[in-house]
């Protein structure tokens, strides 16, 4: 066995153990946590495949920025996690049995030992090999109508993370200053015109009978 | 322009067409709708007249045909012809159409403009069906008419009205669904034609002739209704409004019949011989068994349905029995059918809008304080009852004719409609008309006044006429009824 | 390096560009003028639309042309599906602007989003490679999720929102395992590549029918069919209904596009296998949507049954392309315009049903219980008559525009041999009338409980009117839609 | 030697798993968010295996797109789950029910 | 005016004077419309009689007047057979029918319902006219409902009497069993002689009596006769469909005597007369007939016997006189029961006419027990009765006599199986006939004045609406001159007619109108000891029909003259036979619990339980249920959980999943 295939084994075993304990995690820190650890070892894994660029991409983006957001989340919300854990035991067996099931269906055609998948050779690319300037290369040319719809998908994240959670605090009393300016002389004050007198209401008069 | 050439479209789009601008008046100018209205029906009906006149009887084949490629995409034509068989159903659809508006002149008080917008798409709908030649377009006509039916039995019914356009509309659909897939299966086999005329001469084997059958069957047996498919009917008819009950008994029921004329006969003929024996058993089923419970009913509108029903099986009776006479005799039957039920519902209307009350027990000696009305109604009852020298009388004694020619037996099982008829039909008579005055409302009733007299003895003198003489009625019919049989004793396999 | 690369022809996609060009300019006036002048994002929400459709008009040649390094087509086909999304979102706009304002969410976020979910459609429409296909599913997706939870007060719109959104996001999680797959076993993302590479025999087959099941599932769930449809109901009831009417109306043309795309353009080669699995899920599909929609008494929810229902009926046409193997151009063509032709009708219906429950609605009053159209036609009869088409034509009864897609798409299923599937579909689309019907008798048979006028804008009243007499007409004249669709994929293929 | 069978059937499982936690997770939200992002991990897993397999860019790329899309749609994710808990003042997954039938 | 027209006349001048009288009858005003319509009936018989003579010298028509229809080579054509048969029946119709119009003047003169009834008696007439004329089965058939609608319309005149519209329901339906069986055998003969024209049938009879019916197996002219004859037994209301006549009573008079008497009863005999060609064919077919008409002559005499209502007695007088014609027919001798036919319409309109005359003097009470000693109060009427009562008898000279006892002379000889049961019947009817026909006369017209002493516990049968209101015993006083002028004109015949018979039975009088096989010898057996009327009458006083008759009479005048004590004392010790004859052998309770509530209770059966409970209940609404159950039960799977969900798609993905494995391997194997 050589090194490479060790280095898979170990970081394929802790990316399983730690996605295992993301969804089984009693607090949700940890889970992310442990969404987080996944998210290395795969990073290692995808340097083991020479996608250098993304496996960084991976950290930097991912575990940078999404799992902090993810954190902060959690921890904004206050959350009751006693709470969390139930009925996760008794729904395990069926989960488990679907989830086999799934690996057992998905492993027997995808193990290649029927259909030849084992056939595709392993690449080795030169050592001058920049991954992340061919992709660069592809990127901007190639790729660069999704390069735009990406960006587009960023800014709608943007535009709906805004408009649901930008909240204008409603007992706020600060001014607004472009009102303050249009207000004109006649809307501040109007005066009514009054008889000058008040007749006795009928009621009263008819009490007074 | 040929006026001839257009003949059926106006039959088909006059009434339709004319709805609008009833629609558009709306309900609160009561008396412009209604000779609006009127004036429409009466256009509908005198546009079919020159159909009658300009009829060659000695063609077998269709007549006034019109063909207008429709939906290229799918093959489907504007294809309408009559023969002998149709053309007087349509007639007697535009005729009845008149009626019904005049029964609905000052009964109906409630949105009076929708009710009779409906009652003209209706006819211009069922003049679609009787003329269409091409499956689509009867489709078409055959689905789209439930639409106005519903709508009449659902919004100016009775009080359980509700269950009953459910039950009409739902029941109906089923059958007509599966008719679909059969009209499409043809096309396929036709390589690609939904005229009904090529259908015919389409070779098939007994398999797909059989589904073909099956699918048709249902379509057409709900429609008629043959047992034990019928139960929409009495509840239909109980809960519609009079006009509606009228349309329904008079012309409703006849698309299912035609049905079996049009498609099953000629398109699956193998098959027709193969399921005639339970075509039979089961019209003989709705003689007597619909002829049963009819006696039983309490409820006015119910028995004459259930007597539609029973009446009915005379005409798949004589569709299925395979001679000349019999199909003939179920043709007229049909067209008799039409007057006199529509009669029969009428003047349970007429009753209906004095006393609000169907039940049987609720009358009792009318005749008392309505004798012209109380004339009628006896002379309708008699020609329900099949009494010679009425309408009623001709179909159901040429089917007798045709069936004790076919089998002794099937002849026999149908004659007894003759006890059966009689006494549901008189027995009603007896309690709601003759007796002592049974109660306060009665005694208050009033005589049927000009319109409802007018309404009701034309209906008489169609009924009359019928039965003394019919000759004009079958001289139509031979030459489309030979060649139908001809076509029906050639096998397609 | 960069010597083969040749700077992108960006003509074909001159729709996308100004329409997102046309969002930016929304984005900067709302944030400009927004609060004290809304109807200019409105305004200009529309005008980009129509101005899309100008530009897709103009650009359109009818040619195939594929530009930005092969990942996006231009055809005729993301031509007419471009041209009906316009319409579909323009509409939906229309519609719902009284109704958002009344609820004060015609933010301008609104129409930003509304912008680029009919971006991310056109995106899909025109994709070529799966990797556009993917990020126009996402763009548009991720714009529904925030456009169902545009009114953050509700409970129940963001517990849609967020039910969608992980359901969406499990969705996407299969189409890209089975994107993945099909990309290993073909070596290409290219939906041209892997056409190819199936017809080469070059493809890794167990890999590819693996991907296969996934991108299937993806795109099911897309279409909302069984079992992939559980979001449909919750989302369309808890959203706000004119968002509703946006995620029932123009994603499914989106969503055909999707399928067409992937599995006709794409895996063409093993059509056999997702039609087998296509039909299951279409008969499930048909099955439970008509059924569970018979429960409802929220009008909304019961318009998403039958959306899953109708998606079933729909998949049928797509899945009868291919008959035991053999690849027929002319059934195959048949089939997807069929499917295409469904969708379209659909589109036409759901927006029209919609815009009912939108017309009824108020500021403060959501009509969406099936009670709240108690009594329409008294209140008024146009718009009654107008819902009444909708729902007949979704029930699939002549003369609406419903039947005929009903009527193409089982043609092409019984063309394909699947007689017995289409007997199922009709059998279901029985028991689908029965609450199309039932709408209709609240509207006509009972009385109002709410006799509040109706409030609701000319526009919306013009163009519902303009909706129902489409679908109308079309059902009338059906041919020309039938054959645009027909020649649209017919040119496209 | 490591093939590719042997990072397919990885991602296989990590997809599983993640599938697992939606179904398992009955009562927190950001779960069901975190397993999303595992599912769509597998997923890239696969892509970065086949490109680097097939010895084609493209499939990096792909990976490149998802992993935007996923920071995208976490955000929008996360803004939802902020206004629902907003709304709800609980992000239980049972709580989330009043939608049904 | 040619013949053809004269024919047409014939049925519709009563035609037009129905019509007037029904639809203007107001307008003509009482007097206008008995004046049409006895102008109307008066011009039939007039032209009846010329046809008659026209007929007597030798002129026989047979010919359409229009195609009513054409159906599958099925000519049925409207159109008239004039030969002697239809000459003596349209006599007989039109001269009883004007008897009885004029009689109606008088008996109807204070009902509101004048005009209408007039308008039915024409309509009647013109019906009788019309069935009697036909010249084929389809036409024959009109005219046999018509006759039976109008019967129905008259039975229940007054309709606001339970009992009357109760009658007419019950008369309608039993004739419609009849017709059902009529109209099986017009099926039968229209399928196999491929025509309904008598002539045509007539002539292919021998190919006919050839067939065996396809499916029943039976020969096809014994199953047409005999359905043919079920026809008659419903309209000649012979057992056991006889249960309608005696109810008819519930009309008013004058119908009791033009159509439960004289006229419509007896079209059964004249049909199966016209139908001698077939019949003769069948002597399994002529010997139900026989068997038949012997069971209802002696059995319904044996009921007359202890009736007390006056016209009761005679109704069933008139069916043990229709028994005797049907046996008549059985025995082949079908000019005699054409024979008795004419003279019991006579004798037998006598006997109405007069208890309608009684019954008038009684205001309107029926019952003989409340009679007695009329005579001399009512000595026309008296004089006419007792001429149709001993006529009934059949007691020399009168008209009866020469018919009965021809009757029994015919089945006497008759061969044909049953004819010794029916000779049984006839003689022990001729006994009861001549008591029962005189303790009709001496009950009503002899013996104490009963009338006086009724207190007017229960009304008669006929206490409708008539002006006097009350009922005090009142001086019973004679009919006015439209009552007994028919009654005396009637009478006439009613002794005279039967010394016709020389010239009827014996002369080849029909002709080929009615022919008899070779091998039924009574006809001809008879001719040759027949030596004329007088000496007919000297043999009959010698024969032992004379002597019973003679011996009824004489018994019922010691009972009821002598020792009127007697009957009670009868009665009290034959309990359980006078029940039996008082409950009319239980017929009618049978018929009511078993026919009409029988066919309740199956159609109750099959609405509530086949249509409501299996149709409507289990298949269709059944059906509505288990699709609204399985709806409920989809539903549950939306519980609004998005694990659930998620697990469904993961499920659904599962599934696409085997079945592609599935299909992967086993397109790799």
């Amino acid at each position: 066995m050589e090194f490479k295939t060790i280095l898979f084994y170990i970081f394929s075993a802790v990316t399983i153990f730690a996605a295992l304990r993301v969804i089984t995690a009693r607090n949700p820190v940890h889970a992310v946590l442990f969404l987080v650890l996944a998210f290395f070892n795969v990073a290692a894994l995808w340097m083991l495949l020479q996608a250098e660029f993304l496996a960084l991409a991976l950290i930097m983006v991912y575990v940078g920025a999404v799992m902090v957001l993810f954190l902060f989340v959690v921890m904004m919300l206050d959350i009751n996690i006693e709470r969390v854990r139930q009925g996760f035991w008794s729904n395990l067996p069926l989960g488990a049995f679907v989830g086999l099931l799934m690996v057992a269906e998905m492993g027997v055609v995808l193990s290649g030992r029927y259909f030849g998948l084992a056939n595709f050779p392993a690449q080795n690319l030169p050592a001058d090999y920049s991954n992340t300037k061919e992709l660069a290369r592809v990127l901007y040319t190639e790729f660069a109508y999704p390069f735009e719809i990406a960006s587009v998908i960023l800014l709608v994240a943007i535009v709906v993370a805004v408009m649901l959670t930008l909240r204008r605090r409603k007992d706020t009393k600060a001014m607004n200053p472009a009102d303050q300016i249009a207000v004109k002389a006649k809307d501040r004050m109007r005066l009514v015109k009054m008889a000058p007198e008040v007749e006795l209401p009928v009621a009263a008069k008819k009490g007074g009978e | 322009m040929n006026m001839n050439a257009s003949l059926l479209s106006l039959a088909i789009w006059v009434p339709i067409l004319g709805a609008v601008p009833v629609f558009w008046i709306g309900s609160e100018r009561r008396t412009l709708v209604r000779w609006l209205a009127l004036a429409v029906a009466v256009a509908g009906f005198l546009v079919t007249i020159p159909l009658y006149t300009g009829f060659d009887t000695a063609l077998s084949g269709m007549q006034f045909v019109e063909q207008t490629p429709w939906i290229t995409r799918f093959n489907v034509e504007y294809l309408l012809g009559v023969d002998g068989i149709s053309m007087p159903f349509i007639l007697l659809n535009s005729f009845i159409t008149v009626l019904v508006v005049l029964a609905g002149w000052e009964v109906i008080e409630d949105k009076q403009a929708q009710y009779m917008g409906a009652f003209l798409i209706m006819s211009g709908l069922m003049n679609g069906i009787f003329s269409a030649l091409d499956g689509v377009l009867f489709y078409v006509f055959f689905e789209a008419s439930l639409i106005p039916m519903y709508i009449i039995i659902g919004a100016w019914g009775g009080p359980n009205r509700v269950y009953a356009a459910f039950k009409f509309f739902l029941y109906t659909l089923l059958g007509s669904l599966l008719m679909l897939v059969a009209l499409i299966w043809l096309f396929l086999e036709s390589g690609g034609s939904f005229n009904i005329l090529d259908w015919h001469q389409l070779p098939l084997g007994i398999k797909p002739q059989i589904l073909i059958f099956i699918a048709f069957l249902i379509s057409f047996a709900v429609k008629v209704p043959m047992w034990p498919v019928h139960t929409w009917l009495p509840d239909a008819h109980v809960e519609a409004p009079t006009g509606g009950s009228v349309v329904l008994a008079a012309i409703a029921l006849k698309l299912g019949a035609y049905g079996f004329v049009r498609f099953s006969l000629p398109i699956v003929p193998d098959a027709a011989h193969q399921m005639a024996p339970m075509m039979i058993a089961l019209s003989l089923i709705a003689v007597v068994y619909i002829g049963f419970v009819a006696l039983v009913q309490t409820d006015m509108k119910k028995l004459i349905a259930y007597s539609s029903i029973s009446h009915m099986g005379f005409v798949t009776l004589g569709f299925f029995i395979f001679n000349a006479i019999g199909i003939e005799g179920a043709l007229v039957q049909m067209i008799s059918h039409g007057f006199i039920s529509a009669a029969m519902f009428l003047c349970v209307g007429v009753m209906y809008d004095r006393m609000h009350s169907r039940e049987i027990a609720d009358y009792g000696g009318v005749v008392n304080t309505m004798p012209k009305f109380a004339a009628l109604f006896v002379f309708f009852a008699m020609a329900n009852s099949g009494l010679p020298a009425t309408s009623g009388f001709v179909g159901e004694f040429m089917v007798i004719l045709g069936a004790i020619k076919f089998n002794f037996w099937v002849g026999f099982a149908a004659a007894t409609t003759l006890i059966l008829g009689a006494a549901y039909t008189l027995w009603m008579i007896k309690r709601v008309v003759f007796g002592e005055v049974a109660n306060d409302k009665v005694a208050k009733l009033k005589d049927i006044g000009n319109r409802e007299f007018l309404i009701l003895g034309l209906l008489a003198v169609c009924v009359l006429a019928m039965g003394l003489y019919p000759f004009p009625f079958t001289e139509v019919m031979h030459a489309s009824v030979d060649n139908l049989l001809k076509h029906v004793a050639v096998s397609k396999l | 390096m960069l010597n083969n690369f040749v700077t992108p022809d960006l003509y074909p996609a001159a729709p996308e560009i100004f329409l997102l060009l046309m969002a930016f300019l929304v984005l900067f006036v709302d944030l400009v003028f927004g609060a004290t002048h809304r109807w200019m994002a409105a305004m200009l929400t529309v005008i980009t639309l129509f101005g899309c459709a100008a530009i897709t008009l103009v650009t359109s040649d009818g040619q195939t042309t594929l530009t930005f390094s092969n990942m996006f087509v231009d055809d005729l086909l993301s031509d007419f599906l471009k041209l009906m999304t316009y319409l579909a979102v323009i509409m939906m706009l229309v519609y719902s602007r009284q109704y958002m304002a009344d609820r004060g969410l015609d933010k301008g976020e609104f129409y930003v989003l509304v912008l680029f979910a009919t971006l991310g459609m056109m995106v899909m429409i025109s994709a070529a490679n799966l990797l556009t296909m993917y990020l126009g599913l996402e763009l548009m997706s991720l714009s529904l999720y925030g456009l169902v939870a545009i009114d953050r007060e509700s409970p129940r719109a963001t517990e849609a929102a967020m039910k969608y959104f992980v359901l969406g996001a499990l969705g996407s999680g299969l189409l890209l395992y089975g994107m993945s797959m099909i990309y290993g076993a073909t070596g290409s993302l290219e939906i041209g590549g892997i056409a190819q590479a199936l017809y080469q025999d070059q493809a890794e087959r167990s890999a590819l029918v693996f991907g296969l099941v996934f991108l299937v599932a993806g795109v099911a769930f897309k279409l909302g069919l069984v079992p992939f449809h559980m979001w449909i109901p919750d989302v369309y009831h808890g959203a706000p209904t004119a968002i509703t009417m946006f995620v029932g109306s123009a994603p499914k043309i989106a969503a055909f596009a999707m399928a067409l795309r992937l599995l006709v353009y794409g895996l063409f080669g093993i059509a056999e296998d997702w039609q087998q699995m296509l039909l299951v899920m279409a008969v499930l599909s048909i099955g439970l949507g008509n059924l569970a929609a018979i429960a409802q008494t929220n009008i909304k929810r019961m318009l998403a049954y039958s959306a899953i229902s109708h998606m079933g009926y729909m998949v049928l046409g797509l899945m009868a392309g291919v008959v035991g193997g053999r690849v027929e151009a002319f059934t195959a063509l048949n089939a997807y315009s069929s499917a295409l032709y469904y969708t379209i009708a659909y589109v036409m219906m759901t927006l029209g049903a919609f815009g009912t429950v939108l017309l009824l609605s108020r500021a403060g009053y959501e009509a969406e219980n099936l009670e709240d159209f108690k009594g329409l036609n008294q209140r008024s009869p146009w718009f009654a008559a107008m819902m009444l088409i909708f729902m007949f034509s979704m029930a699939g009864i002549p003369f609406f525009i419903g039947f005929f897609a009903k009527f193409a798409v089982l043609l092409a299923a019984i063309k394909a041999g699947y007689t017995m599937v289409a007997v199922i579909a009709v059998m279901f689309s029985l028991v689908g009338a029965f609450y199309y019907l039932r709408v209709v008798k609240l509207m006509y048979f009972d009385s109002p409980v709410d006799s509040a006028p109706i409030t609701a804008g000319l526009d919306l009243r013009v163009l519902l009117s303009l909706n129902g007499i489409a679908v109308a007409a079309f059902g009338l004249f059906p041919d020309q839609l039938a054959l645009i669709c027909y020649t649209t994929l017919a040119r496209s293929l | 030697m490591v093939s590719l069978s042997h990072y397919l059937i990885l991602a296989a499982i990590l997809f599983a798993i993640s599938i697992i936690g939606i179904f398992l997770n009955r009562k927190n939200l950001i779960v069901l968010l975190m397993a999303i992002e595992l599912m769509l991990l597998a997923v890239n897993i696969n892509f970065v295996a086949f490109s680097h397999y097939l010895n084609d860019l493209s499939g990096q790329l792909f990976v490149f797109f998802i992993l935007v899309v996923a920071a995208a749609e976490s955000g929008i994710g996360l803004a939802i789950l902020v206004v629902l808990f907003r709304n709800l003042s609980s992000i239980d997954v049972e709580d989330l029910d009043s939608l049904k039938g | 005016m040619g013949m053809k027209t004269l024919y047409l006349l014939v049925p519709l001048a009563p035609l037009v004077g129905a019509i007037l009288a029904g639809f203007f009858g107001k307008m003509l005003g009482r007097t206008g419309s008995h004046v049409v319509t006895i102008l109307g009936v008066a011009i039939s018989f007039v032209l009846s009689v010329l046809i008659y003579q026209d007929v007597q010298a030798g002129n026989v028509f047979n010919g359409a007047v229009y195609t009513w229809m054409e159906s599958g080579g099925l000519k049925l054509e409207i159109g008239f057979l004039i030969d002697p048969l239809t000459v003596m029946m349209m006599l007989v119709v039109t001269f009883v029918s004007l008897m009885v119009h004029v009689y109606t003047i008088g008996y109807m003169a204070e009902d509101p319902g004048y005009q209408r009834f007039f308008s039915y008696i024409s309509l009647f007439t013109f019906s009788m006219l019309m069935l009697v004329m036909s010249n084929n089965f389809v036409q024959l058939f009109f005219g046999w409902e018509a006759v039976g609608l109008v019967s129905y319309l008259l039975i229940g005149f007054w309709y606001t009497r339970p009992t009357a519209i109760y009658a007419n329901l019950k008369a309608f339906l039993v004739n419609r069993v009849g017709d059902f069986g009529f109209l099986l055998g017009i099926g039968l003969i229209a399928a196999y002689a491929g025509s309904l024209d008598y002539a045509t049938v007539f002539a292919k009879r021998n190919e006919l009596a050839a067939i065996t019916e396809t499916v029943t197996g039976w020969p096809l002219i014994t199953a047409v006769c005999i359905c043919l004859f079920i026809g008659a037994m419903g309209k000649s209301a012979q057992f056991p469909l006889h249960v309608w006549l005696p109810d008819s009573m519930e009309g008013p008079t004058p119908i009791s005597a033009l159509i439960h008497a004289a006229t419509m009863v007896t079209a059964g005999i004249f049909m199966v007369s016209r139908m001698s060609p077939l019949f003769e064919l069948s002597d399994t077919a002529l010997s139900f007939v026989i068997v038949i008409g012997a069971i209802t002559t002696l059995f319904m005499a044996l009921i007359a016997i202890v009736q007390t209502d006056i016209k009761r007695v005679v109704a069933y007088s008139t069916l043990s006189q229709l028994g005797y014609m049907t046996m008549a027919l059985g025995a082949s001798a079908y000019s005699v029961a054409i024979f008795h036919l004419m003279t019991h319409a006579f004798f037998k309109a006598v006997l109405f006419l007069g208890a309608g005359s009684v019954i008038i003097a009684m205001h309107h009470e029926q019952d003989m027990r409340r009679m007695g000693g009329l005579r001399k109060y009512l000595p026309i009427t008296y004089a006419t009765m007792l001429i149709g009562a001993i006529a009934n008898a059949g007691l020399p000279p009168f008209a009866g006599f020469f018919s009965k006892d021809s009757i029994i002379e015919a089945v006497h000889f008759s061969q044909v199986p049953g004819a010794g049961f029916a000779y049984v019947c006839a003689l022990a009817a001729v006994f009861v006939g001549g008591f029962y026909s005189f303790r009709l006369i001496f009950f009503t017209f002899h013996g104490k004045e009963r009338f006086r002493e009724v207190a007017h516990d229960a009304h008669g049968h006929d206490a409708h609406h008539d002006d006097h209101g009350h009922h005090g015993p009142a001086e019973p006083h004679e009919s006015p001159k439209v009552v007994t002028v028919p009654l005396i004109l009637l009478s006439i015949p009613a002794i005279a007619s039967g010394w016709l018979i020389g010239i009827v039975l014996y002369d080849n009088w029909f002709g080929s109108a009615i022919v008899i096989a070779d091998n039924h010898k009574g006809m001809a057996m008879m001719a040759e000891q027949f030596h004329g009327v007088y000496g007919m009458m000297a043999h009959g006083v010698t024969t032992l029909p004379f002597w019973l008759a003679l011996s009824g009479a004489a018994t019922a005048w010691f009972l009821y003259i002598v020792r009127p004590d007697l009957p009670a004392v009868i009665k009290k010790n034959l309990a359980f036979p006078a029940m039996i004859l008082e409950e009319k052998y239980g017929l009618d309770r049978f018929n009511d619990w078993f026919f009409a509530g029988g066919a309740r209770g199956l159609g109750r059966g099959l609405w509530k339980g086949g249509d409501q409970v299996l149709i409507d209940g289990v298949m269709v609404n059944g059906s509505a249920r288990v699709v609204g159950w399985i709806s409920g039960l989809v539903r549950l799977f939306q519980t609004g959980r998005i694990y659930q969900y998620a697990f469904f798609m993961i499920f659904g993905a599962l599934a696409l999943l085997s079945y592609a494995w599935w299909s992967v391997f086993s397109r790799a194997l």
